[in-house]
């Protein structure tokens, strides 16, 4: 094989879900012997690509070319055997048994008694270990090893057999900065010897620092591939956020002068690890955008606001009173309400029915002695339903059965029949479908014209930018710019958020 | 079974927390040795030790099973029956011979080991519920068989092989640490044994890396029954006889042991050496108190004191959690 | 991996230096100061008969100046092969078996007899093969007391009716031979039949449930005695006649009376019981194992005196305090 | 995103008629399976389908189906009690013996508020320490069981003098026919049953067992709603242990041995999941009935109570799998 050939290619390939296209006709390649990067944000398909990849979805349309031939593989399994390996985000390791025991996990050598050949699994791991310069013992427990060791332990075990590809999944989501370069070592020699490596991150940082090429997704689509050497940060970070400004966005914005009594402020507030002495505050009436890329410490701050998380200092006050931080149940009882990213996990109660997770933080205020008033929760259901357009069959329907645009709405409904003072939307139109995304938008601007005050955290470029009256930008843990909507531009924010610069670009 | 990867924390240095918990049991062990040579002076003697095993076997041959399915991350509350099962069985089949009715009476055991096996694993139901269901039923199928009265074996020979010893050591303490060291080898150097762990430890991660995870839980349900009919063969033979409500509380007594040597309720932690901590303590603690002259209630006190107690060791000290 | 062997290295050596310094063989002449009884009770917590046996035996074994070690086997044959084996351990003069199964000891008094320590079955009795192992028998005679029953029933219904019996609970030596009893001495009346037999385990809301039951089946008319394992059982069954209004047309006969039932008697409950004592039964068993270990004679069967009692000559006996 | 949007394909897929067809099995299946095996034993005897024995096997079953429905609440909130058995025993001595120390009323009081404090335990245990619920309840079923024998020394308590007392009509009574026992179990049942379908409470508890983290994110204090259900489940099994206690005026340590796992039987027999999130007092009904028949109609048969155990065991099984394999779509895992 020449060097720059190309070992896998995948044309056109289109997958469509029941109501959602998560991909529409990606092209995507990899050379031997190259870093090619595949960047996008949450939701943008690259996840799916590479199940598509390893066979655990198969295309819908379009084929994959793997060493000249066209292939459909099996599974991650019948694709690892067949020299393709992907390294997921969530180590799929068992804490409990030694490095080696992991790396040949379902396939531990034996000797000619059906014992394991402890001796030979360790040399072989050590082999492996020795290849990829890792510091440790074959011996050791991996459950006692550091995030960054128990990937390496997982490269390895894509190592075992010969390799062409490696796939690495959002591999420094948990490293520190050491382990980082650690991995990256570890990448450049493995490109060396001539692997074609698959880097999926949305850390421009180290796209540029490891890649040779970018391919960028945005909702499904490729929107560009790039040479890594002829880009920069901002060009990338338009290509994976940046839309045309959609017609509804279109908002009327209140300015600098227009703001109302402060609802929510936050003072000092700090967790270590993830974020760092963070104030703001949030006014009635108003939509603060807080953008960032995943990762920066959006999500963490939004749920420590709500108080399913604790600060280690800080403080927060709600229209002037401190509140403790750290209760979710006061936060509700005080009207704050909170529209978590992982719908499924932290928003719903799959198993119930919608009028049961859709009233599930008014029931407090909706009783009496205890007793649900059940007409009147009927009432709110409808009026609710009526009001955010909830495509369910009936009240009684297990929220699971819903599409994922209405069970969004039903988690926004959840916290909208409590008339909270401060709503906080934490990435509120992921993986939802364009009808619906434009329906939360003009949603948000009303409630903020009813006189809630919301904080909306995305990191999609025109959402908040179309829906804000001010923006926060986030970078790792930090805030580093303040603008409000006459004064934002694409390229400040992008600025703000991928940390160019930072501090310099403050404004107010 | 999520992957705790995120929270964990890098532990290189030597934890004495840590070795603490994981050996807690051995700690627990010297205490009892102390506390009861101190307050019985025939605690320590050479027979006294040799009756602890002797007395203890039994439990541990059940043990034995029970640590590799609770390795797994499953459990079984039937042993007790099964058991007393092939305990009555082996009497009732004295007639074709030991060697036969021996044989039929593990083959009882391990059948229904399998049952529970194949419910958990191809019915998808959970081990609780399975094990809970054949508890009752095979109790009522020894009764049924027996007719609720005790059964007498005519062979003596059959009665010398419990009796039996090697050099100093009981026959049924032999087999027990016999099979204590193979189950231990199979857990350390067998695909199987390593399998158990992977299953217990992340089963997505076992089930990714091809594991034929089915294959070992069945595998392990069947070694339960194996083990527990093992132990109701030696039961037998001890008592020559075979009574309906033989290991009425058996299951408990083994889940106890198998949990204070440290081994995982949630699964993919623990081995055999331990468990014969767990196992020993038990023997020690109602041998000894036996020997103190105690009501039988404080036993259980005592042991439901030490479970709880492990419990919240495992909670509080968990290297892996937060 | 070899941390733990060491540990469990260590702690085996020292327990076997402990052993080294503890053990030490004497024997000497049993004189009535020094006798040292051992006893394996069959399930104390179980019935009040049992407790007061428990404690009576304490008492009179103090009273004549012997030390005891009381174990209980809590209902579990196994626990009380081991419980022999502990007590032979200790080296009492005279080990005092209430077999849970009477089967199940053999081997284990077997072992005792070999050991030259002597044993006196308490109780219930021990399977024939066994009385050459065993220096003999103290307690009450249960078959005896079944016919007894069994005698008074036929008294209380003319010699003619339908009987249900509710035994105690399935696999106790002692529930089979009341039962027995009973029913091979209704044998020999033709007028008399024991239309169902359910197991009530000695337990009063069981016995009342199993009764209620039983009420429902045989409609009015169609049941005319019903015979109890004891009175515990008795009681419960009353519960059950007195809530269907039917107590009048059912005369009741148990083989064991208890201070429930004595009062339950005096108000005409019940026709016919047995009065046996745990306090005689205790204190019989305790000074025939005495007489054992101080090296006189026994007789092989020592019964304790266990009388009829009825309505007429209830009068003669104090209300039982268990 | 992807496996989420997989799950929605599945749904696709299901709603096509073999699962329709699951989905009535899965609704109706353990009701089929208590009318054949009530038709079954009808068949067989006379006495069994008549207005007394249907009264009488009510009656039966209302201890364990007092407790049962604590329990229900119980595995709803994802969580075990192993520990009811040994508490019913307590708190039958209990109140027995306090009866005639300090009289009926201060008795109950006594029994009701040891239930709680063992609850409470229990609960602080698991909901405030984070253990195993299987383990430590397991643990203190041991510890339960040697405090009543430490109380009782192994001798029954019994109230010295019946008649006296009002006490036995808990237990024995009737109103308009209908046994007292019954009656409580009827109300406990609406109250429950009420609770947990029409209450804050019900709600809350079931968001507990179906997601916790999502409970967590809408504000539910997961930690008390658990705490409770001990709590709860803890005051059922002293009006259990009352009312046992009450129809046989006296009380021994071993009264309620076992009864953890005929409870449990019950509960998981009317469909309530071992995982939380979903059961219903009247699923838990039919369940507490279904055994109470089975062992009424065994009696009845001329059958010992053992032989039903292996029929009980057929059916735990078989109702268990029909309600997972109708939850997943096919038979076999």
């Amino acid at each position: 094989m020449k060097e720059n050939e190309c070992i896998l290619e995948m044309r056109n390939i289109t997958k469509t879900f029941p109501g959602v296209k998560a991909l529409d006709k990606v092209n995507f390649e990899v050379k031997k012997g190259e870093v090619h990067a595949l960047v996008g944000e949450n939701g943008a398909g690259k996840s799916t690509l590479m199940k598509v990849l390893s066979g655990i979805h198969s295309p819908s349309e379009g084929e994959i070319i793997y060493q000249g031939k066209k292939v459909e593989f099996a599974g991650p399994l019948d694709a690892k055997a067949k020299g393709v390996v992907l390294i997921h985000q969530e180590l799929s390791l068992v804490d409990e048994m030694t490095v080696a025991e992991n790396i040949f996990l379902g396939d531990l050598p034996r000797n000619k008694f059906g014992f394991i050949d402890w001796k030979g699994l360790n040399k072989r791991s050590k082999e492996l270990l020795e290849r990829l310069e890792c510091e440790f013992e074959p011996t050791e427990l991996v459950g006692r090893l550091s995030i960054a060791r128990q990937q390496m332990v997982e490269i390895a075990r894509g190592l075992t057999q010969d390799v062409n590809i490696v796939v690495f999944d959002e591999p420094t989501a948990s490293l520190t900065q050491e382990e980082e370069k650690v991995l990256f070592e570890n990448i450049n020699r493995l490109r060396e010897q001539g692997t074609a490596i698959v880097y999926i991150s949305h850390r421009l940082n180290e796209i540029f620092q490891i890649s040779d090429r970018i391919t960028v997704l945005r909702d499904g689509e490729m929107t560009g591939l790039l040479n890594t050497a002829e880009t920069n940060e901002c060009e990338l970070t338009s290509l994976m956020i940046g839309r045309d400004l959609e017609d509804h966005l279109d908002f009327e914005k209140r300015g600098r002068d227009e703001i109302g009594k402060e609802v929510l402020k936050v003072e000092g507030l700090s967790k270590d690890g993830l974020f760092n002495d963070i104030s703001f505050s949030i006014h009635e009436g108003e939509v603060l955008g807080l953008s960032g890329l995943v990762g920066a410490g959006r999500s963490e701050l939004a749920e420590t606001i709500f108080g399913v998380r604790k600060a280690d200092s800080g403080k927060i006050f709600l229209e002037g009173d401190e509140i403790k931080v750290g209760d979710a149940n006061k936060s509700v009882d005080l009207g704050i309400g909170f529209v978590p990213e992982n719908r499924k996990e932290q928003g719903l109660i799959l198993g119930r029915s919608v009028l049961d997770n859709l009233s599930l933080a008014k029931i407090r205020n909706l009783n009496r002695y205890g007793f649900i008033k059940g007409r009147e929760e009927k009432l709110i259901y409808q009026d609710y339903q009526d009001k955010l357009d909830i495509k369910t069959p009936s009240s009684k329907q297990q929220v699971k059965n819903l599409s994922g645009g209405n069970q969004q709405k039903v988690i926004m409904a959840k916290w909208l029949c409590i008339n909270p003072k401060l709503l906080i939307l934490d990435e509120p139109t992921v993986g939802i479908d364009v009808g619906t995304k434009a329906e939360i938008h003009k949603l948000i601007r009303k409630l903020a014209a009813a006189g809630i005050a919301v904080l909306v955290i995305s990191s999609e470029m025109p959402e908040v930018m179309g829906v804000s009256d001010r923006i926060l930008t986030m970078y790792h843990g930090e805030i580093t710019g303040e603008f409000y909507a006459e004064e934002a531009t694409e390229e400040k924010l992008i600025k703000g958020i991928t940390g160019i610069e930072a501090g310099a670009c403050k404004v107010g | 079974m999520k992957s705790k990867t995120g929270i964990m924390k890098v532990k290189d240095n030597f934890d004495i927390w840590d070795f603490v918990q994981k050996n807690s049991i051995w700690l627990i062990f010297v205490i009892c040795i102390v506390f009861f040579s101190i307050m019985t002076p025939n605690f320590l003697r050479v027979r006294n030790i040799t009756n602890i095993f002797l007395q203890s076997s039994f439990i541990g041959i059940m043990s034995i099973g029970m640590t590799y399915l609770m390795i797994d991350g499953n459990f079984d509350l039937s042993m007790g029956s099964i058991m007393a099962l092939s305990a009555v069985l082996v009497i009732g089949f004295m007639d074709y011979g030991i060697p036969v009715a021996v044989l039929l009476s593990l083959l009882a055991g391990s059948a229904i080991g399998a049952l529970n096996g194949l419910f958990v694993t191809k019915a998808g139901i959970n081990a609780f519920i399975v094990t809970l269901g054949s508890m009752l039923g095979v109790r009522g199928l020894v009764y049924i068989y027996t007719g609720e009265r005790a059964l007498v074996s005519s062979e003596l020979a059959f009665s010398e092989i419990s009796a039996a010893s090697v050099g100093p050591i009981p026959l049924p303490v032999l087999i027990f640490l016999i099979m204590l060291i193979l189950g231990e080898l199979v857990l350390r150097y067998t695909s199987h044994g390593r399998g158990c762990y992977a299953i217990g430890g992340n089963y997505e991660a076992a089930v990714n890396a091809g594991i034929k995870v089915d294959k070992h839980i069945i595998i392990n349900f069947i070694l339960a029954g194996f083990t527990a009919a093992l132990a109701g063969i030696l039961m037998a033979s001890r008592m020559n006889a075979a009574t309906p409500t033989l290991g009425m509380e058996d299951h408990m007594i083994v889940i106890t042991a198998v949990v204070l040597g440290g081994t995982k309720l949630d699964g993919g932690f623990g081995n055999l050496i331990r468990t014969l901590g767990g196992v020993l303590v038990i023997g020690m603690i109602r041998n000894g108190m036996n020997l103190l002259n105690v009501h039988s209630y404080v036993n259980m006190l005592i042991m439901g004191l030490i479970l709880i107690s492990v419990v919240y060791m495992d909670q509080k000290f968990d290297p892996l959690e937060e | 991996m070899k941390k733990r062997f060491i540990t469990v290295i260590l702690c085996l050596t020292l327990v076997f230096v402990l052993v080294g310094c503890g053990s030490s063989g004497d024997e000497a002449a049993p004189d009535i100061d020094e006798v040292v009884i051992g006893i394996t009770n069959n399930n104390v917590g179980i019935d009040s008969y049992q407790t007061t046996h428990y404690e009576t035996f304490r008492e009179e074994a103090e009273e004549l100046g012997v030390e005891t070690v009381r174990l209980d086997a809590t209902g579990d044959p196994a626990l009380q092969v081991n419980q022999i084996e502990d007590l032979i351990q200790q080296q009492v003069d005279v080990i005092v078996v209430w077999p849970v199964s009477g089967d199940a000891i053999v081997p284990a008094v077997r072992n005792a007899n070999q050991q030259g320590i002597p044993v006196l079955i308490a109780n219930s009795p021990i399977d024939e093969s066994g009385f050459e192992l065993v220096e003999g028998f103290a307690g009450p005679d249960n078959l005896t007391q079944g016919k007894y029953a069994a005698q008074m029933m036929k008294e209380a219904l003319d010699g003619e009716g339908k009987v249900v019996e509710l035994m105690g609970l399935p696999g106790y030596v002692t529930a089979h031979q009341r039962s027995d009893g009973f029913n091979e001495e209704v044998e020999n009346y033709s007028g008399i039949e024991v239309i169902e037999t359910q197991p009530a385990d000695w337990d009063r809301s069981r016995a009342q449930e199993v009764m209620e039951d039983f009420l429902t089946k045989f409609p009015s008319g169609q049941i005319d005695g019903v015979y109890a394992a004891d009175d515990n059982i008795a009681m419960g069954a009353i519960n059950a006649l007195e809530e269907a209004g039917r107590l009048d047309e059912v005369k009741i006969t148990s083989a064991t009376m208890f201070g429930d039932g004595y009062d339950a008697m005096k108000e005409g409950k019940i026709y016919g019981t047995i009065y046996q004592s745990p306090v005689e039964d205790a204190r019989k068993t305790v000074q025939t194992a005495v007489r054992i270990a101080t090296g006189e004679e026994v007789e092989f069967f020592n019964y304790f005196d266990t009388p009829k009692v009825t309505l007429d000559n209830i009068d003669e006996y104090e209300r039982p305090i268990w | 995103m992807g496996s989420s949007v997989k799950t929605e394909s599945n749904l696709k897929d299901s709603s096509s008629k073999k699962i329709n067809f699951a989905e009535i099995i899965k609704r109706h299946g353990i009701l089929f399976v208590f009318l054949l095996m009530i038709i079954g034993i009808s068949l067989r005897t006379d006495s069994f389908l008549t207005q007394n024995n249907m009264l009488l096997v009510l009656r039966q079953v209302s201890v364990k189906g007092i407790i049962a429905c604590g329990m229900t609440y119980m595995l709803i909130g994802g969580e075990f009690d192993l520990s009811v058995g040994s508490l019913v025993s307590l708190t039958a001595v209990l109140v027995i013996d306090f009866h005639d120390i300090l009289g009926p009323f201060a008795a109950i009081i006594i029994a009701i508020l040891a239930g709680i404090s063992v609850g409470a335990f229990n609960g602080f245990l698991v909901g405030f320490l984070k253990l195993n619920s299987l383990i430590v309840t397991f643990g203190m079923l041991f510890v339960i069981q040697a405090l009543t024998l430490l109380y009782t020394g192994g001798q029954y308590v019994s109230v010295s003098n019946q008649g006296a007392t009002w006490f036995s009509i808990i237990g024995r009574g009737f109103i308009f026919g209908i046994p007292i026992p019954v009656i409580i179990f009827g109300i406990i049942l609406i109250i429950f049953g009420v609770v947990l379908s029409k209450t804050v409470y019900g709600r809350y508890l079931y968001s507990v067992g179906g997601n916790p983290i999502a409970s967590k994110f809408s504000g539910i204090p997961k930690t008390y709603i658990t705490f409770s259900t001990f709590i709860i489940t803890g005051l059922t099994a002293a009006i259990g242990g009352i009312i046992l206690g009450s129809r046989l005026m006296s009380a021994q340590n071993y009264l309620g041995q076992g009864y953890e796992f005929d409870i449990i039987t019950a509960v998981v027999l009317g469909g309530t999941s071992l995982f939380g999130g979903s059961g219903s007092i009247p699923k838990t009904l039919i369940g507490v009935l279904i055994l109470g028949f089975l062992s009424n109609g065994f009696i009845m048969m001329g059958f010992p109570y053992y032989v039903q155990w292996v029929v009980q065991w057929a059916i735990l099984i078989g109702a268990v799998w029909m309600d997972v394999a109708s939850k997943r779509g096919k038979i076999l895992a």
